[in-house]
Parts: C-alpha cells; structure tokens; sequence
C-alpha cells in the first residue's frame, strides 16, 4: 500500500496490536469472567436436560465439554472483528504497513488467551462436576488447549467473511461448524481414550498438527476475507 | 514527484456507474477539496485513492508516500479511553510514548478526559479523539472525510490551522466538506459533478 | 493452456462454445438416463436380499457420487478465480454450488427413503452419511454467503476463500469421521460395506453414473450462461445475439 | 409522555409494530432459514461428540433437542434489541404514544414466529434424526411451541438489560439461563413421558401456564429495562 | 399554553455536574438554538426536555402535545428500504400510506432511490430519510440535535425552509448546530455557557 519502510517493525506491529486487543478484551474481569460463565451455565444444563444419573453423565462428559466449548467459541470468536469492522480500525488496519495476515493473527492470538487458553485450563473443573474419570482430566486441557487454537482461527475466518453482511450472525455458524468437525472429534476421541487408558497421545498429536496447519493458512485466508469485506 | 496520482479513475457502485475520468495528481504542497452535492461519490472516490475500495474501481491509483485516511467512522474503541485508543492505533507509526499522546490530546483540548472511556464523550469530543491522530502520524498525505463535522467554532478553527500547517510543512491533503470553503486560494476544488457518469 | 484458459474468460466465446456443447451433451445425456433408468428399474434383477427396494441405488448411488466431485470442480473454479482473477471462473463456482447442494440432497433424501425399508429407521449416524451431511453443509455455506453479499464481485471472492479452505477440509472431515465411527462402533448392520454387487446390477449403475456427471456439466452450463447473460445484458454482443435470434 | 390522543389504536400500534420487526427480520428466504440450519447443524454436533450408538442418542434426544432449542433462542432473543438501541430505534419506541409494553411485545411476537415457532414444526424431522421415538414428536412440537414463548420472552428481557452494555453477549447468558432452566426441565419431561407413555399432559399445561404467566407479566418488565437502558 | 417548559433544570452525568438552573418556556411559533461548545451539554439537555433521559435530570420538565426527537442516531435500519423504513416508523403517526411516504421522500430529493436498502445510501442521503419524517410526522414540537449534519448546501436550504414553515404553521422546534445561525431574527438562542455548572 504505502511505499516507505515501516517505522515500527513486524514484531512490535504484531506485539502492539495483540496488546490494544488484550487490553479490549479484558477491560473489566467481568470480560474474562463471561466467558467462563457461560460454559458453566451450559454445562449445568446438560444435567437438567438429560437426568442426572452419574454414569451416564461421566460417560458422555468429553463429549458434552468439547460441543460446549465449541459453541462458547462460536459466540465469542465469531463476532472477532465486528467492532472493528464497525468502528472503521479494520480500514486502518488495512492501510497500516504491515501484512494484514500477521495483524489479524495478533488479534486472534490475544483473543485466544482471553478466551480458548483461559477456557482449557479451568475446564478441568466442570470435568469433574460431570464426573469425568480424572484420567482424563489432564488431556481434557491438553486438547482444549490445542482445539481452542483451531476452534478460534476458524471462528475469526467466519467473522472475517461475514461481518460486512448485516445479520450474518447466524450464517457464520453455517461456515464455521463443519469447518470445525475434525476438531471436535479428534478432541473429544483423545479424552475417550484417555479415560479407558488408551493412546491418547497420537489424537493429540493429530489435534497439535491441526493447530499447525491452521496457523500457517487461516491467517492468509483471513486477511482476504477482511479486504473483501471491507471493500464492499 | 506526486504524492498520488488518479488516471482516469471511474467508480462504479452496485451495478451503477457514479463517476468517470477523474484524473488527478496531488504533489505535497497541495490541498484538495472534493466538491459535490450528496451522493455524488466524495466519499466513494476518497476511498478508491486510499486503496481501501478496489472492486469497481477502474482506471490507475499510484500512491507514493505513507497516508493517512480518516472516514466517517473513526476508528474507537468506545470502551477504551482517549489515550489508550491512540496508543494502540495501527496507523500511528510513532512508537507513540505517553507524553506526545497527552500533547496532542491537549491540542485538541480534551485534557482532563484522556482517561475517560471514550463511549462518554459527547459527538465533537469523539471527534477530536479521531483527529488527535493528526498529530501523531507522520504521514505525508492526508484522505479526510468530511473532518469538520460535529466541532464546534473552536475546533474548526483548530483543524483549519492544523491542516494549513501540514500543507505548509511540504505535506498534502484531500478533504471532503459540505461548508463553505475555508482555505480562499491555498485549495484546489476537484467538482464532482463534471465527472458524473 | 494460457490461451484457452484467457479464452474461457472471454463471456462471448464462453456463450458460444457452451452454446454447442450443451447442444450435443443434453440430448446424450437424456439418452444415458433412459436408457440407464430403464435398465436398473426394469431389467436388472431384484436383489434377493432386498427385493426391488435397492433399486434407489440408480438415484442414489450416482447422485453421491457426482455430489463429492461438484465439491472439487467448485473449488478448484474458485482458486482460480482468486488467483488469476477470472470473471468466468467466479461464474462457474456460483454456478455449481447449488447443482452440487441438490444433488446432495438428492442423496441424502434417497438415502433416507432407504434407510426405511432396510435398517428400520430414516437416519442412522454412519461415518459416510455423516460426511455427507457435512458436506451438504458446507455447499450451503458456498450458497448462502454467495446470496448474502449485494456486491457480487466480492460474495465471489469471499466464496473463493471459504471452499478452498473448504477443499483443504474436506478430505480431514472424511477421515475424521471415519475414524470417529470406527472407533465408536463395529457397524452393527453393514452398512455400505464392499458388497460385491452383481455385473448386471453394475452396468446400469455405471451408466447412472456417467448420465449423472452430464447432468451436472449441462445444469452448470445453462446456469452459467443464465449468468453471463444477466451480467452482460447491456453489452453489445448480447445485443447483436438478440437481434440476430 | 405526550398528552395528545393517539391517532392510531393501540391494536393497529401492535399490528405496525408487528409488521416491521417481522419485515425486518424475513428479508429474505435466507433469513428464515438460517436459524433453522443452526439448530440442525448444533444437533449434528452431539452425535459426533457422543459417538453414534443409536439406542443412546434416542434415549437422550429430548434433552439434546432441548438444551439446543435454549441455546438457539440465547443466540437470537439475546440480541432482540441490539440493533434498536445502535440505531435509535428504540428512543423513537419511547417517545411514541403507545405503552412500551405493547410495542415490545409485538417486536417478541414478530421475532418468536420467525424462529420459536418454525423451529417447533421442523423439531421431529431432528428428533427422527436422534431417533426419538415416534410417539415422542408431537409432544416435542407442542412442548417446543409452548417453552419457546417463555424462551423467547425471557431473552427478550434478559437483551433489554443488557443492550447498553458494551460487551454485554455474554452476561447475558448469565442472565437468562437460570431463568430457562424451569422451561427446560418441564419441556423435557414431557417429551420423557410421552415417550414412556406417561401422563405428558400435565406437564403441557404445566409449560402451558408458565408460557401465559410469562405473557402476563414479561413485557412490563422489558418496558421498565429498556426505559433503563436508553436513559444512560 | 407552552407547549414545554423547564423549570431550573440540571444536568449530572456520570458524577459530574454539567448544566444546572436551566429555565426555559416554549411555545408555539419559536425556534430555539441551544448554543455551546463542544460537550457542554447540548445533546444531555436534548434528551432530558424530550423525557428519554431522567436520571440524573434534576428540576421540572412539562410537555404538552406530541413531539418529534431525531438525535445523532437516525433510526434507520439499513436493510430495510427508505420507504419501508418510513412506513414503520412508530414516530410516524400517520397512517401514513405509499402516497404520502413517496411525497415525503421526493420533498428530499430521494425519488428513485426508495427501494434501495438504506445500508446503501450515502451520508447524506441516510440524513435526508431521517429527515423525511419532517414531512409525516404531526407533532408540533421538534427537538433536533445537528439536523445540518452531512447535508449539502441544497439539503440545508431544505431543512431551514421546512423548519421555517413549520414556525410559521404554529409549531415550535429546538434544534442544536455548531454552524453560523441561519434565521436570523426568528431564532431565539439558549447559550448553555450561562449554566455549566
Ligand atoms: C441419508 C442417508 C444416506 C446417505 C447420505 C448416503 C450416502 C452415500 C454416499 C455418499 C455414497 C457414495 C460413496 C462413494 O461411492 O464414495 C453412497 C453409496 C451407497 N449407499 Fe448410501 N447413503 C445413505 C443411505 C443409504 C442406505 C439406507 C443404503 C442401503 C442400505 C445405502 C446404500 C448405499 C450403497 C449400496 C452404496 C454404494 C456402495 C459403494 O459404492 O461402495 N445408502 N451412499
Ligand atoms: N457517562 C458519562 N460520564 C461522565 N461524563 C459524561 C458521561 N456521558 C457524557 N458525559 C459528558 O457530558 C458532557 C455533555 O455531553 P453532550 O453529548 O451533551 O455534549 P454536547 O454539547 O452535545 O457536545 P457536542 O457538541 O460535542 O455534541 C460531555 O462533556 C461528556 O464528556
Ligand atoms: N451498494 C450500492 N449500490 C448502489 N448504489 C450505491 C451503493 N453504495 C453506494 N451507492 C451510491 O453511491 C453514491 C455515492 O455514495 P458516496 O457515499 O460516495 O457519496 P458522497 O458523495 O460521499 O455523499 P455524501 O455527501 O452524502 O457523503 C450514492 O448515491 C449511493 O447511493
Ligand atoms: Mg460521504
Ligand atoms: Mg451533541
């Protein structure tokens, strides 16, 4: 875009964009709370809904942990650069110097450790408030950790490719789910296996090469989703 | 050389064809106003010189120089506060340290609100947020769309003078504005209706 | 290659050439489905497990089939589209998205119907079902975004992304959920095991298949041009093809 | 507030008022689909999270459906009022004649036929999906119609509270869900007993009661949150 | 009678004073400008003598009769058309049919683009819609905070002959502007620098 050579280089643009949306983000506690709180929320319903035999409930714990955290994902991430886009930072963003990839990827990255890395650590929690062998405790972050980091670059492609669309809440979800499937098998099949002490580890292994993946191609994929929406 | 330069420039927006051969070049020293009444397309083509629209766009845009483009939305953080929204700004390429923030807050005469979120400011407090960034980037060439909204008779002022400055300084701007023109012969007006499609 | 590839992206070359092609495959393609409808329902023989209940395989079967490689062709348009910035391809991926999510609903809906009669119930969460379903999502998702962009230049754009990260995906949600099942279940029934199927039910089924693949070229071609059409209707060749028919 | 007779009966305010938010929210085909393919698409999840067995998914289905039905009507009441208050819609609804109540509630009724509604009638085609029991469907359907009023009511209040407040999503949730949880234990009940072959009938009215009592009371309060909201 | 009066009106927000012993009388066939720079209060006293806001609001406020408020956010909603934006408004009294809304929307210079989502009118054009309600609604008190805003210099002669009618038609208007007073002897001023607190 502009010719002269950045007065700032690539490292502090990405570290002073990941700090702006860090320090957006967690506000207030409540910010980081939220959350939180809502996977709980959704957590006890699952007890109401489904009767509260013990058994049942452990034996479906991963499963239920993992579509919360995939749903808590999609409300949070997928509304990543709404403001922005409102706002008019993304027309600034764009005109900034640095690549757009890297500058979205430092949002995204501050939005996962306000949200996903925050979510994995404390989910050991609600393991056991299902019931979940403690066996699978650990894996059950070790996975969330790795997901989460695929569950948010997805849900900021699907933010990035909708948010110039008015009521493109519920279409996001459409683009994003299947888009999500392997994650939430791969996860949910790694805490399966812990639990009946099988080899969790090549699940989390196909889980971290996800992640991988994701991180070297989402983000270029997010910032062509952005230039379009801005340009439109 | 020209800070930016427009050959032939058209502008179509959903399937409608607003503006044809525009053509323009702006050297530092210069100062634009685009005129037109509403809906012409000033804001349509002050985007298509920033770069931020291609689609639609027709003709050749060069830009030499680093810019700044500030539009009808402003780019805040309505829950962060004055200084923090310009801190973190990505087109503010100064490793902008607190003082030089708190200087071009009081510029625009918000000292005392720079740690208020900016949410609770009144529409011509906003604005001199926005444009406190005139103060800190250090880029040659300013897009300004409609800057004059929403101040007062004290903040217009200060703007006119800020903008006369950049000028004086080598640097160059294009600005859109409904008011009567403010700048007598230092600008140049580019009228839009000659170049309805 | 450069040169047919510049040519596909000329609209008046594209409208003729498809104009002839369409001439010639349609009525093949009519043929191939008489012919192969009439075989499989009429002439094959009953399976002697299922009665003439499988006969929905000659719908089924092929509609599958041809759905999974629209998903590819819509792709592969919208790479290049993205990458050479060809109006033609945006064109041919808005085009094949909704033939290919129909004719995954066709499967799916088929499917169903015989799931009834075979397993007892209308779905079943098989692994290549599954996929399916997943699948006729994300043709939705190509469909629905294309329709939620006024701008048509961008929605193709914005399209071009979403299936190419699609098509990288494709291939882990199949293996995915194919392990997802495995792991979970030794398949109570057998499904859509490798059951070696009879060479007089193969041959029709072989030709569904081949009258299904014309099917969808032809659908995508008459939308194509419906398109080409809309988007060119003010220019003058448009203008000399009307004046001339 | 202003003393003047209204030159429009309160009937026709309702029915105006109805007419715009359900204009606004049907624009296009895509829009009644959409919540529609949402609640699909989550359904589809569990099955991936739970594994397939299908003795299990049939027995669970009525929490499924309706833990998903709860968490469709979070993500679309929960915003009922979002773009009403950006836009100023919502100053203009308070210095109109009529009682904010009424307009209210004709904006939740356009709202709740858009989504609550449709989302009942298409239930059995996804409780045939989990494979819950035929005689189960109908009282699914009913249930769902009946709860959804008090769902989407109840999402109206708890985005009344929280449209002022930025970042607000989230809290919401907080809000609303322990409000729902009497909506979803009866709704599930009933499908229960329906499928057992129990007495589901009380539970209907059960749902039935709560569905009028919400229709009595909720509008006034989210009259007296959004009087709040905007005045801040 | 008055058609609104306050009486020693003060204005508090977020724990600061802002405006206080504010005490004016409108009747019918005045134009009240509320002076002052900005975030002195102007849109704060908007929005207490309209009735929207009420905490923090101190002394007496009477309306008699209906009144029209349009603030900085206009009440569009931008994937509805102009006219069907129009046709529901719950401002709009009227029963108001097609005819009138058409009558409305040429009055400000929009024919041709009512069917258009508003999400894709220009600036101006989306203040001119907001506008047309000038034309259907019949309260008799108008409250505008910046109506000037983003029109051109035709659009701005329309609003100032239509608020002039409506003067001369027995209503009464307070509007806020930071541009030079346009009518002249008809206009009644209420500098606010007189109350801040
Ligand atoms: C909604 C339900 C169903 C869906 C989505 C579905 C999907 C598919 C797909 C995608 C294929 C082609 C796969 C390929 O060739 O790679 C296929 C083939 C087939 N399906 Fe289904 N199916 C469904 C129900 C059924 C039922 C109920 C039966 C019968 C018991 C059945 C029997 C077959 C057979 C025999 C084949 C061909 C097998 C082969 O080529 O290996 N399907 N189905
Ligand atoms: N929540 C709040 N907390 C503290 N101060 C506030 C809050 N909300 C508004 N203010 C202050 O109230 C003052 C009045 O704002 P108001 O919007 O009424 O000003 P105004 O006269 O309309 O200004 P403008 O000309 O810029 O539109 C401003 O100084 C603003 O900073
Ligand atoms: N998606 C679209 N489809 C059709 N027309 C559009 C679209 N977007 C914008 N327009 C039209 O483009 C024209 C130019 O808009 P633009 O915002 O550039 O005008 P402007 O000169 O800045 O006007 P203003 O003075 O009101 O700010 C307007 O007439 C608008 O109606
Ligand atoms: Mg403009
Ligand atoms: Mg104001």
């Amino acid at each position: 875009m502009s010719h002269d050579v950045p007065s700032v280089s690539l490292i502090a643009a990405f570290a002073g964009q990941f700090a702006r949306h860090a320090k957006a983000l967690i506000n207030s506690p409540a910010d980081v709370a939220n959350p939180l709180l809502f996977f709980f929320m959704v957590v006890t319903l699952f007890p109401l809904g489904l009767g509260p035999d013990p058994e049942r409930l452990s034996s479906m714990a991963p499963g239920i942990l993992w579509v919360v955290a995939l749903l808590a994902s999609l409300m949070v991430s997928g509304k990543l650069f709404a403001s922005d886009f409102e706002d008019g930072s993304l027309e600034q963003l764009m005109l900034s110097p640095y690549p757009l990839a890297i500058l979205a990827l430092a949002e995204v990255a501050a939005h996962w450790f306000a949200t996903g890395a925050l979510l994995a650590l404390i989910a050991p929690v609600f393991g056991v408030m299902l019931g979940l062998p403690s066996e699978g405790l650990l894996v059950l972050t070790l996975s969330l950790l790795l997901g989460s980091v695929c569950l948010t670059l997805i849900g900021a492609l699907g933010s990035a490719l909708t948010v110039s669309i008015r009521r493109g809440g519920l279409l996001l979800s459409l683009l994003i789910i299947p888009l999500n499937v392997p994650v939430l098998i791969f996860g949910t099949t790694a805490v399966y296996e812990a639990v009946v002490g099988g080899n969790w580890v090549s699940w989390l292994a196909l889980l971290g090469g996800l992640a991988l993946g994701s991180l070297a191609l989402l983000p270029i994929a997010i910032g062509a989703a952005l230039r379009v929406s801005v340009d439109t | 050389m020209p800070l930016l330069t427009a050959h032939d420039v058209g502008i179509e927006r959903g399937d409608r064809r607003l503006l044809t051969g525009v053509s323009l070049s702006i050297n530092s020293g210069e100062l634009w106003q685009l005129v037109g009444a509403n809906g012409v397309g000033k804001t349509s083509l002050l985007r298509a010189l920033s770069g931020l629209a291609r689609l639609g766009v027709s003709g050749e845009v060069q830009r030499h120089g680093s810019l700044l483009y500030l539009g009808h939305a402003s780019a805040l953080k309505l829950s962060l506060t004055a200084s923090e929204n310009l801190r973190y700004h990505p087109a503010c390429d100064v490793e902008a340290c607190a003082e030089q923030i708190a200087a071009a807050l009081a510029e625009v005469s918000l000292s005392g609100l720079e740690d208020r979120p900016v949410g609770t400011l009144s529409a011509g407090q906003k604005r001199r947020v926005a444009l406190a960034r005139l103060m800190l980037s250090p880029a040659s060439l300013w897009l300004l769309d409609e800057p004059f909204t929403a101040l007062d008779a004290a903040g217009c002022e200060w703007l006119e003078r800020r903008m006369r400055e950049h000028i004086a300084a080598n640097g160059a701007a294009v600005f859109t504005s409904h008011q009567p023109s403010r700048f007598g012969a230092l600008q140049r007006d580019l009228d839009l209706k000659h170049h309805v499609a | 290659m450069w040169t047919i590839i510049h040519k596909m992206g000329s609209p008046p070359w594209f409208f003729r050439f498809s104009g002839a092609l369409v001439r010639w495959l349609l009525p093949l393609t009519i043929a191939l489905l008489c012919v192969g409808a009439f075989w499989g329902l009429l002439i094959a023989p009953p399976d002697f497990r299922q009665g003439n209940s499988y006969r929905i395989i000659y719908i089924h079967v092929p509609a599958a089939v041809v759905a999974l490689a629209g998903y590819y062709v819509m792709a592969f348009a919208g790479a290049v589209s993205l990458i050479w910035r060809i109006k033609m391809a945006d064109v041919t991926m808005r085009a094949a998205a909704p033939v290919g999510a129909a004719l995954t609903a066709i499967a799916l809906f088929t499917g169903a119907i015989w799931g009834k009669p075979t397993w007892g119930a209308w779905w079943v969460w098989d692994a290549r079902i599954t996929s399916m379903l997943l699948l006729f999502f994300l043709y939705l998702g190509v469909v629905a975004l294309f329709e939620a962009y006024e701008n048509k230049t961008a929605a193709a754009r914005a399209c071009a992304v979403l299936s190419l990260i699609g098509t990288v995906n494709i291939p882990i949600i199949y293996k995915s959920v194919d392990w997802w099942y495995s792991l979970h279940q030794p398949a109570s029934i057998k499904f859509m095991g490798e059951s070696a199927i009879d060479s007089s039910m193969l041959y029709p089924l072989l030709l569904m298949i081949a009258a299904f693949y014309c099917l969808f070229v032809v659908a995508v071609l008459l939308n194509m041009r419906a398109e080409v059409l809309w988007r060119h209707r003010e220019s003058g060749w448009i203008q000399q093809l009307v004046e001339r028919a």
